[in-house]
């Protein structure tokens, strides 16, 4: 329990500790300890959960599950790892003169929201509190967004705030709906939105409402999940905030929305007793898969293409949570997994890289692997990985998820697979020039720290050889409390 | 059941909800910035009464808690930032034009139904008297969305978000008493949070292209012009 | 072990007797052109003469060039002794069956058109590809035809194919009539006859095997000649024991085989008869109609060979 | 114990991909010690599958890694040996070449480490592609082995064609591998696991059976390159480093084609002829364009790519016949032409790769690419053009190489069409067979042109002039698969033999009949029917030559030989400008065959002091006519749906809210 008080209260102290001192040179280390000191908990409440199964708060407000304390976990894994790298992008940054003081104490505090907002979402046990932290996310990173302040990055907040903002009242609704569905089988009003007091009573509250309530939650956390036709502000927000941001956003938030989705579809299920809500999720996993794959062949901007590339993993995620069952199930946890680390990776070399040329413009970026190898080959291999070639993680996710589909809807699985074919040809016809071939004159090396992205990989190609049984465990506790039955 | 079957505050409440749903049309037909701001704080000053009616009626007295960050937030805070923005960015008299607004209005009086079509299955549960007016909040809550979308000026499209916020808080009330109380807190707080950030960049805008019009906010794209 | 003698005299036999063949047929040509043309035996005087003189050899030939007469005259010479002349009690026949057969000609002229084009010159170059053209037209037809004989008798050693054959009553075989058609077409080709080439001309517009064999001098020049004679014998024998198979000795009496060896001698006559009347009668035709004539001849086997499984089977 | 070997032989080669990493500032030594260890787990494979293959054993072993619940099950059978055997030979070979080719890289702009991690990895996934016995390891195994092979064909990559020659290849990999998913995919539909035992358990109905095999035929056919699916062959092999084209084309194809060998009769089982007749034609429509469209090649690796898919089709033949005969239960013939497809795979990959070799060896001496520009080279470097004669020898199936061993058993299988009830069948086998002759005729056309104008007449160039033997360790490599080309045509009783435990594991009947007449006869229905000795043929060829020689040279006193300018029907001194062209040598077959190419032919007439041009291009057919529009309509769609993202917020705002309006009117 103290575990998950300190896991909760360094990101909440970093928030107004940065606030002040954000500007100072040393604010990045100061960033990198509180966000290891967040890991550190983590990581103590992930053994805590491990050994003594789910915790629930006295006050209730609380809940560590094996299907949160897992993503619990990766946040604050990637949330260091991130800092990490901000550091030496930050103080380029700050060198070109993109960002001055102020705006660096509100990017480290934001930072630090950013993260405790998210924390607060995975662990709390109240599912409108769970509503209210990942507004929360999207107030924290909407000033991030629009950092630089240029035409572009200032649009590109006010998309997200607008649509996120508007997307997430739906899901408000949605919520209110199910506690009114809630309030009329459980006693106590006060606990009508506790997921563990939920679980319990779900197949007896009203099909009606809560299909109804499902269309307004999956439309509005599906906004931020980025689901097709609800995506639009993703690949602007992407692109025009500073990297370090696009690596959480897309490695972490994306997935915590697509968390919130699928509690609910939990509650959901047993009620409506059909498969309802899988088929809409299948529906819009499948739109975002292949409107994504196909947008990737018009990209321009390096950090725009990938989040798009985003979009299309989300999709596929959303796809498989839809389609239900054991395997599948499996497959998309793993994917939560491989994708944050992978994309986070991708990110984070696409911020040196981007450096190395000093612009987004992929027409602009060539020959990275002859000016500084490192960062070539970080990012030929991450997008490897991530367009899902072995040994790597993201293949082994997308196999189970494939024969999961063939199973059980057969006719789905070529569009798949094709739809798989086109988004790798965007990705590498993009990629090519950017790493291969000769860099133009004058193009230098600049002060990159690869570590990050080295031990991201690592663990994905970890995961795609072989799977540690703790965490084949927990996805497998998460699965059985998904779908009813595991794998193993 | 009969409305006459009701007792006179349960009444008062379903009149206010129909004046709610007005306030609505109104702001969708408001042309001016601040009387859409004024049509905003009544829509608010509404809700208030309505939830201090709430509270008498169901003796859930934390509603009036809930009742007092209403009128703090959507009668006094909210419309006095907005007013002071507009003043700030002297855009008071700014005239926003809606394409046709008949048509608009025909459609948002179309989604009226469509709420109440789709409410349907809610009120055969609902044991509340008032419960026909979740119908209402959710028509609120989709004209405050098209306010939104046929809104070109960056506060025009705030304040419809804001009466978004307005029909989902209502309903909350209207249809279970309120939500938890920390909810409602945290709610409360996002939602301070947002106007405060939503002020902040209207200026940002406003340095940037000269005015608030949204539409011209359309560097990012995939289609090559 | 008597098997393998008498296959080894015979396969002399024919090497020595190639060169009167071709005489045979020359000398045939020139009576019906009112010419006084050259007696039978004349080839023998030019080979002799020819591997009595000077190798001349062309300072940019490479050693391809000098082995190449001794790899084309070496395999013509296995090629023909897996034919059956006199008799089908071949043991050697075993050692390699038509394919195989077709394997050597296609070995040897593989050299023969790589020494064309050793020496560089504009002649030899032009040569090798118009008789590789000619060739990847032919030997698919040539291969055709067999086929036909092989499924017709289940069977693709030339031995079993004649003794087979010979043993039938005569029946009217349309897949026959058709491949021995095709075979024969080919083997005009092949040989290098009119109409594909015309072995008397050096007009550099028509040659092909002349063409090759320009830069050539003394034995080298003689053994091109030599497995060119043999090659003509060669394709005289397939098609005489082919498609009149009767007459060859079925065992090894000596009576039946002396009688073999007439009648062969008799067959290959008349077939260097037909060969002049043809090569006189018409002309030889451009380059380029020669795939009109080759497709012929392709399809005219690969009718045999439909109208083998279609009516026979 | 194989099988233990052959892992031995898998970790050997990921150590030569990783152990020379550390050794990145001395490339010498890098490159040394990588090819040290790839050729000793060439040597370690090679045993490991001449011992399954020799024992007819088959072992199976479960490795405790991959998913949790699906671990990596390997198994050795005496198929996954042969090809063992194979992949392992020529890597061995591979790796005495490499060393001394790559030399020219040290000290160059691209550092060497990629080139050794990848051989590496691109081995070690072909042989794990041969051990698995489950889908998801043989899945894992396949696209590393294509993805590898990607690093190896873009290594080279400051020329921008080399970019995108690696991009259709991998492209195309990545579409073969989705085939293959769902190959799999409708078999583990059908089977509880993954497992291949659980797979070959699975009953399909026909249905789903042809649906399957469909998948796996594309799939398979996308890397083995059979037309219409071979477009990026021509375009990846030249451009890889030699000793990767070498492999890639001889050993990487046969690896494609074990994977459909193994789909097809193992885990599919009951074969339909129909199958069989799809690959028959398939077959014989890639050797026949194959070969023609090679025939039009002047860059000489490229000429080397279209002979592969010749050969693949020649493989696919074979492969079709047997399958045929086996729907109709003819198993011996089947094991014949199973026996005739697999000979092939060997010869295919020693010749193939001594070719490519040669190649290399010209490539590294004179910089050149073109035939054009080459001429006169078995003067300057006689080893490699001897080693090259021999590969020309038997790729064009002549006696008594052995190439001529498998088309000559194809044709034996063919030629028992008769057996067949059905007279369609029985007419579409003669046709396969007139084109397989076609094919055979063509190939040896275009060696002639190879040979003519590499090596013979007069350097074309100034560069060729420069050119010589190359270093040891290329000519040892050469000069090994030349004995192995001449050994495996004049022993192939030895050969049947050893390979005749496929069949009897796969179809259940061997072909005993073939080698029942001793070493020196090869007979495979009977002897009466067709037999063939090889050891005969090569002895009678060297008694002949000798007795001729022998024969013709006491005719004269003295047998000095006059060296003089050449004759040329007395035109002046020649130059090697004279000479015939590649093209001017394959012109009256472009002519004869024009309606297979897209040819564009042009002749500039001399300006005014300017010389004459003459300009040829030939283009792919199919290239333009399936893929370009394929291309296309793609972008077409992308750009189409790229209007979702207009720019203006209300629009969006628009699609959430329609979305919700849409979703309440369904569910309500």
């Amino acid at each position: 329990m103290n575990a998950l008080g300190a896991t909760l209260f360094s990101p909440l102290a970093g928030i107004f500790l940065l606030a002040f001192i954000g500007h100072r040179r040393w604010a990045k280390t100061v960033n990198l300890l509180i966000c290891t000191a967040t890991f550190v908990t983590a990581l103590l409440l992930a053994i805590e959960v491990f050994q003594q199964g789910p915790i629930l708060s006295v006050n209730k407000l609380f809940y560590i599950d094996g299907f949160n304390v897992y993503l619990i976990l990766l946040n604050a894994f990637v949330g260091m790892t991130t800092a990490i790298f901000s550091g030496p992008y930050m103080d380029h940054e700050i060198a070109i003169g993109r960002v001055d003081d102020r705006r660096m104490r509100l990017y480290y505090s934001m930072y630090q929201g950013f993260l405790f907002t998210m924390l607060m979402a995975l662990s709390t046990n109240n599912l409108g509190i769970l509503w209210v932290s990942i507004e929360g996310a999207t107030l924290a990173t909407v000033l991030l967004v629009s950092l630089y302040r240029t035409h572009e990055s200032i649009e590109a907040g006010w998309k997200y705030f607008i649509i996120c903002g508007v997307g997430i009242s739906q899901a408000l609704f949605g919520t209110i709906l199910v506690y009114f569905a809630a309030v009329r089988i459980i006693p106590i009003s006060e606990e009508g939105l506790l997921w563990t007091v939920l679980q319990q009573h779900a197949g007896q509250m009203d099909a009606g409402v809560l299909s109804l309530a499902f269309v307004f939650l999956l439309v509005g956390y599906g906004t931020k999940v980025g689901l097709v036709p609800l995506h639009n502000w993703l690949p602007d927000a992407h692109s025009e905030g500073p990297t370090p941001m696009s690596a959480i956003l897309s490695g972490l938030l994306l997935n915590i929305a697509l968390y919130a989705v699928v509690r609910f579809k939990m509650l959901v299920d047993p009620a409506l007793g059909s498969h309802l809500a899988g088929n809409m999720m299948m529906g819009f996993g499948m739109l975002s898969f292949s409107v994504a794959g196909l947008l990737l062949h018009r990209q321009y901007d390096v950090k725009r293409m990938f989040s798009y590339s985003s979009i299309e993993h989300m999709g596929l995620m959303t796809f498989a949570f839809g389609i239900g069952g054991p395997l599948a199930t499996f497959g998309a946890l793993l994917h939560m997994i491989v994708h944050s680390l992978t994309k986070s990776a991708i990110f984070i070399t696409v911020g040196h890289a981007t450096h190395v040329a000093g612009t987004q413009k992929m027409s602009n970026i060539r020959g990275l692997i002859r000016t500084q190898p490192f960062v070539g080959w970080g990012l030929l291999i991450g997008t490897c990985a991530i367009a899902g070639f072995p040994p790597f993680g993201v293949f082994t996710s997308e196999f189970l998820l494939f024969t999961a589909t063939i199973k059980s809807y057969p006719w789905l699985a070529p569009p798949l697979v094709l739809g798989l074919a086109v988004a790798f040809a965007g990705l590498f016809r993009n990629l090519q020039p950017m790493v291969f071939g000769e860099p133009p004159v004058g193009q230098e090396a600049v002060v990159a720290n690869m570590w990050p992205v080295f031990v991201h990989l690592t663990l994905v190609l970890w995961l795609g050889i072989a799977i540690p049984t703790v965490l084949a465990q927990w996805l497998n506790q998460a699965t059985i409390m998904l779908v009813g039955k595991g794998v193993l | 059941m009969l409305i006459a079957s009701l007792s006179l505050p349960e009444q008062v409440v379903l009149t206010l909800a129909a004046l709610i749903l007005l306030s609505s049309f109104l702001l969708l037909a408001q042309v001016r910035l601040d009387s859409l701001i004024n049509t905003f704080a009544l829509q608010g000053l509404l809700i208030f009464f309505a939830t201090v009616l709430m509270a008498f009626i169901a003796g859930k007295y934390h509603l009036l808690i809930s009742a007092a960050l209403t009128l703090f937030l959507k009668v006094f805070f909210i419309p006095g930032q907005l007013r002071l923005l507009i003043i700030r960015l002297n855009i008071r008299r700014e005239v926003e034009v809606i394409g046709n607004p008949s048509l608009i209005m025909l459609f948002a009086a179309a989604l009226v139904l469509f709420s109440y079509y789709v409410a349907l299955p809610i009120r055969e549960l609902s044991l509340l008297s008032t419960r026909n007016t979740i119908a209402i909040s959710l028509a609120v809550v989709l004209i405050g969305m098209l306010i939104v979308i046929s809104r070109r000026k960056a506060v025009a499209q705030v304040v419809g978000f804001m009466s978004m916020e307005n029909g989902l808080f209502f309903a909350a009330v209207v249809s279970t008493y309120g939500m938890p109380m920390v909810v409602e807190l945290g709610i409360a707080f996002d939602v301070l949070v947002a106007v405060i950030l939503f002020g902040v960049f209207f200026f940002h805008i406003r340095a940037e292209i000269g005015s608030l019009d949204t539409d011209r906010l359309n560097h990012l794209t995939e289609v090559e012009k | 072990m008597t098997g393998f003698l008498w296959a080894i005299a015979q396969t002399f036999c024919v090497v020595l007797a190639a060169p009167l063949m071709a005489g045979w047929v020359k000398w045939l040509k020139c009576r019906l052109q009112n010419r006084k043309g050259p007696p039978p035996w004349q080839p023998y005087r030019d080979l002799l003469r020819l591997s009595r003189k000077h190798v001349v050899l062309a300072d940019t030939a490479s050693p391809i060039f000098r082995m190449a007469p001794y790899i084309v005259f070496s395999v013509t010479i296995l090629a023909v002794s897996t034919v059956p002349v006199i008799t089908v009690q071949l043991p050697v026949a075993a050692l390699a069956d038509v394919i195989a057969l077709v394997g050597f000609l296609a070995l040897g002229r593989f050299f023969l058109s790589l020494a064309g084009m050793d020496v560089g010159t504009a002649f030899g170059g032009m040569g090798s590809s118009r008789e590789v053209t000619i060739a990847s037209l032919a030997e698919p037809a040539l291969l055709m035809a067999f086929f036909t004989l092989a499924m017709n008798v289940s069977s693709t050693n030339l031995s079993t194919v004649i003794c087979q054959l010979a043993q039938r009553d005569i029946t009217l075989y349309p897949s026959l009539i058709f491949s021995s058609m095709g075979l024969i077409l080919v083997a005009i080709a092949e040989t290098g006859r009119i109409p594909i080439d015309n072995p008397a001309t050096h007009l550099e517009l028509t040659m092909i095997h002349e063409a090759i064999i320009l830069e050539y001098s003394g034995r080298h020049l003689a053994l091109m000649e030599w497995a060119a004679m043999l090659k003509l014998t060669l394709f005289s024998l397939l098609i005489v024991n082919v498609i009149v198979p009767w007459g060859v000795a079925l065992t090894l009496v000596p009576g039946d085989l002396a009688l073999a060896a007439l009648i062969v001698t008799g067959k290959l006559l008349v077939w260097g008869m037909i060969l002049a009347v043809s090569e006189t009668i018409q002309a030889k035709m451009r380059l380029f109609r020669a795939p009109q004539y080759l497709g012929l001849a392709f399809i005219l086997s690969l009718l045999g060979m439909m109208s083998h499984i279609i009516l026979e089977v | 114990m194989a099988l233990i070997i052959a892992e031995s032989a898998v970790l050997l080669t990921l150590l030569s991909s990783v152990v020379p990493l550390f050794f990145l500032r001395r490339p010498y030594l890098q490159g040394r010690l990588s090819f040290l260890l790839l050729g000793i787990s060439g040597l370690t494979a090679c045993s490991g599958g001449g011992m399954a293959l020799m024992l007819r054993t088959s072992e199976q072993m479960v490795l405790p890694i991959g998913l949790p619940w699906l671990h990596v099950f390997l198994r050795l059978d005496p198929l996954s040996g042969f090809f063992l055997f194979i992949v392992g030979l020529i890597t061995f070979i591979a790796a005495c070449y490499g060393p001394a080719y790559i030399r020219e890289y040290i000290g160059g702009k691209l550092s060497i480490g990629p080139l050794t991690l990848f051989t590496g990895l691109f081995v070690g996934g072909m042989f794990l592609v041969l051990l698995a016995a489950d889908a998801f390891s043989f899945m894992l195994a396949w696209e590393l082995m294509s993805v590898a092979s990607y690093f190896l064909v873009v290594f080279q990559h400051e020329k921008p064609e080399n970019r995108h020659a690696a991009f259709i290849y991998l492209l195309m990999a990545v579409v073969g591998g989705a085939f293959l998913f769902l190959a799999y995919g409708v078999l583990a539909g059908f089977s509880d696991g993954f497992s291949f035992v659980a797979m070959k358990a699975a009953h399909l109905s026909p249905t789903w059976a042809t649906i399957a095999f469909t998948f796996a035929f594309i799939g398979f056919g996308l890397k083995a390159g059979i037309v219409p699916l071979h477009v990026w062959l021509p375009l990846a092999h030249p451009v890889a480093p030699s000793h990767i084209s070498a492999m890639m084309s001889g050993v990487m194809l046969k690896v494609a084609v074990y994977g459909f060998i193994r789909f097809v009769y193992d885990l599919l089982g009951n074969v339909t002829w129909q199958w069989g007749v799809v690959v028959l034609l398939v077959g014989s429509a890639s050797a026949v364009l194959g070969v023609l469209y090679a025939l039009m090649q002047h860059d000489l690796k490229r000429l080397l790519a279209y002979h592969s898919v010749e050969n693949i089709g020649i493989i696919y033949i074979g492969l079709g016949l047997s399958m045929i005969f086996y729907a109709t239960h003819h198993l011996e013939i089947a094991a014949l032409a199973l026996i005739a497809a697999l000979y092939h795979c060997l010869n295919h990959a020693l010749f193939k790769s001594l070719l490519f070799f040669g190649a290399g060896a010209i490539l590294q001496q004179s910089r050149q690419h073109d035939m054009e520009k080459m001429g006169g080279l078995i003067k300057k470097m006689p080893v490699t053009a001897y080693c090259f004669l021999v590969g020309c020898i038997s790729i064009s199936a002549l006696p008594p190489f052995n190439g001529f061993v498998s088309e000559w058993l194809t044709f034996q299988a063919a030629l028992q069409g008769p057996l067949l009830k059905s007279g369609i069948l029985g007419a579409m086998i003669p046709v396969a067979a007139a084109m397989l002759a076609l094919t055979g005729a063509l190939a040896a056309a275009c060696f002639v042109k190879v040979y003519g104008i590499v090596f013979l007449g007069q350097a074309r160039s100034p560069e060729i002039l420069e050119a010589q033997d190359p270093s040891f360790g290329m000519q040892l490599s050469q000069i090994l698969l030349a004995v192995c080309c001449l050994g495996f045509g004049i022993f192939p009783t030895w050969t049947v033999r050893a390979i005749n435990g496929i069949p009897e594991g796969l179809l259940g009947t061997g072909l005993s009949s073939a080698t029942d007449n001793g070493w020196l006869w090869l007979t495979p229905v009977n002897p009466q029917t067709a037999s063939y000795g090889a050891p005969a043929v090569f002895f009678g060829i060297l008694v002949c030559w000798l007795l001729v020689y022998v024969f013709l040279h006491p005719l004269r006193s003295d047998n000095r030989i006059r060296i003089a300018p050449a004759w040329d029907c007395g035109f002046g001194p020649l130059n090697s400008r004279m000479q015939y062209t590649a093209s001017a040598f394959a012109m009256p077959i472009r002519r004869i065959f024009s309606f297979v190419w897209l040819i564009f032919e042009k002749v500039e007439p001399a300006g005014p002091g300017g010389r004459a041009h003459y300009i040829l291009r030939i283009d792919d057919r199919l290239w333009l006519m399936l893929y370009v529009p394929i291309g296309k309509l793609m972008l077409k769609i992308a750009e189409r749906t790229s209007y979702i993202q207009g720019g203006n917020l209300r629009v969006y705002l628009c699609y959430s809210f329609f979305t919700l309006l849409f979703l309440l009117w369904v569910i309500v």
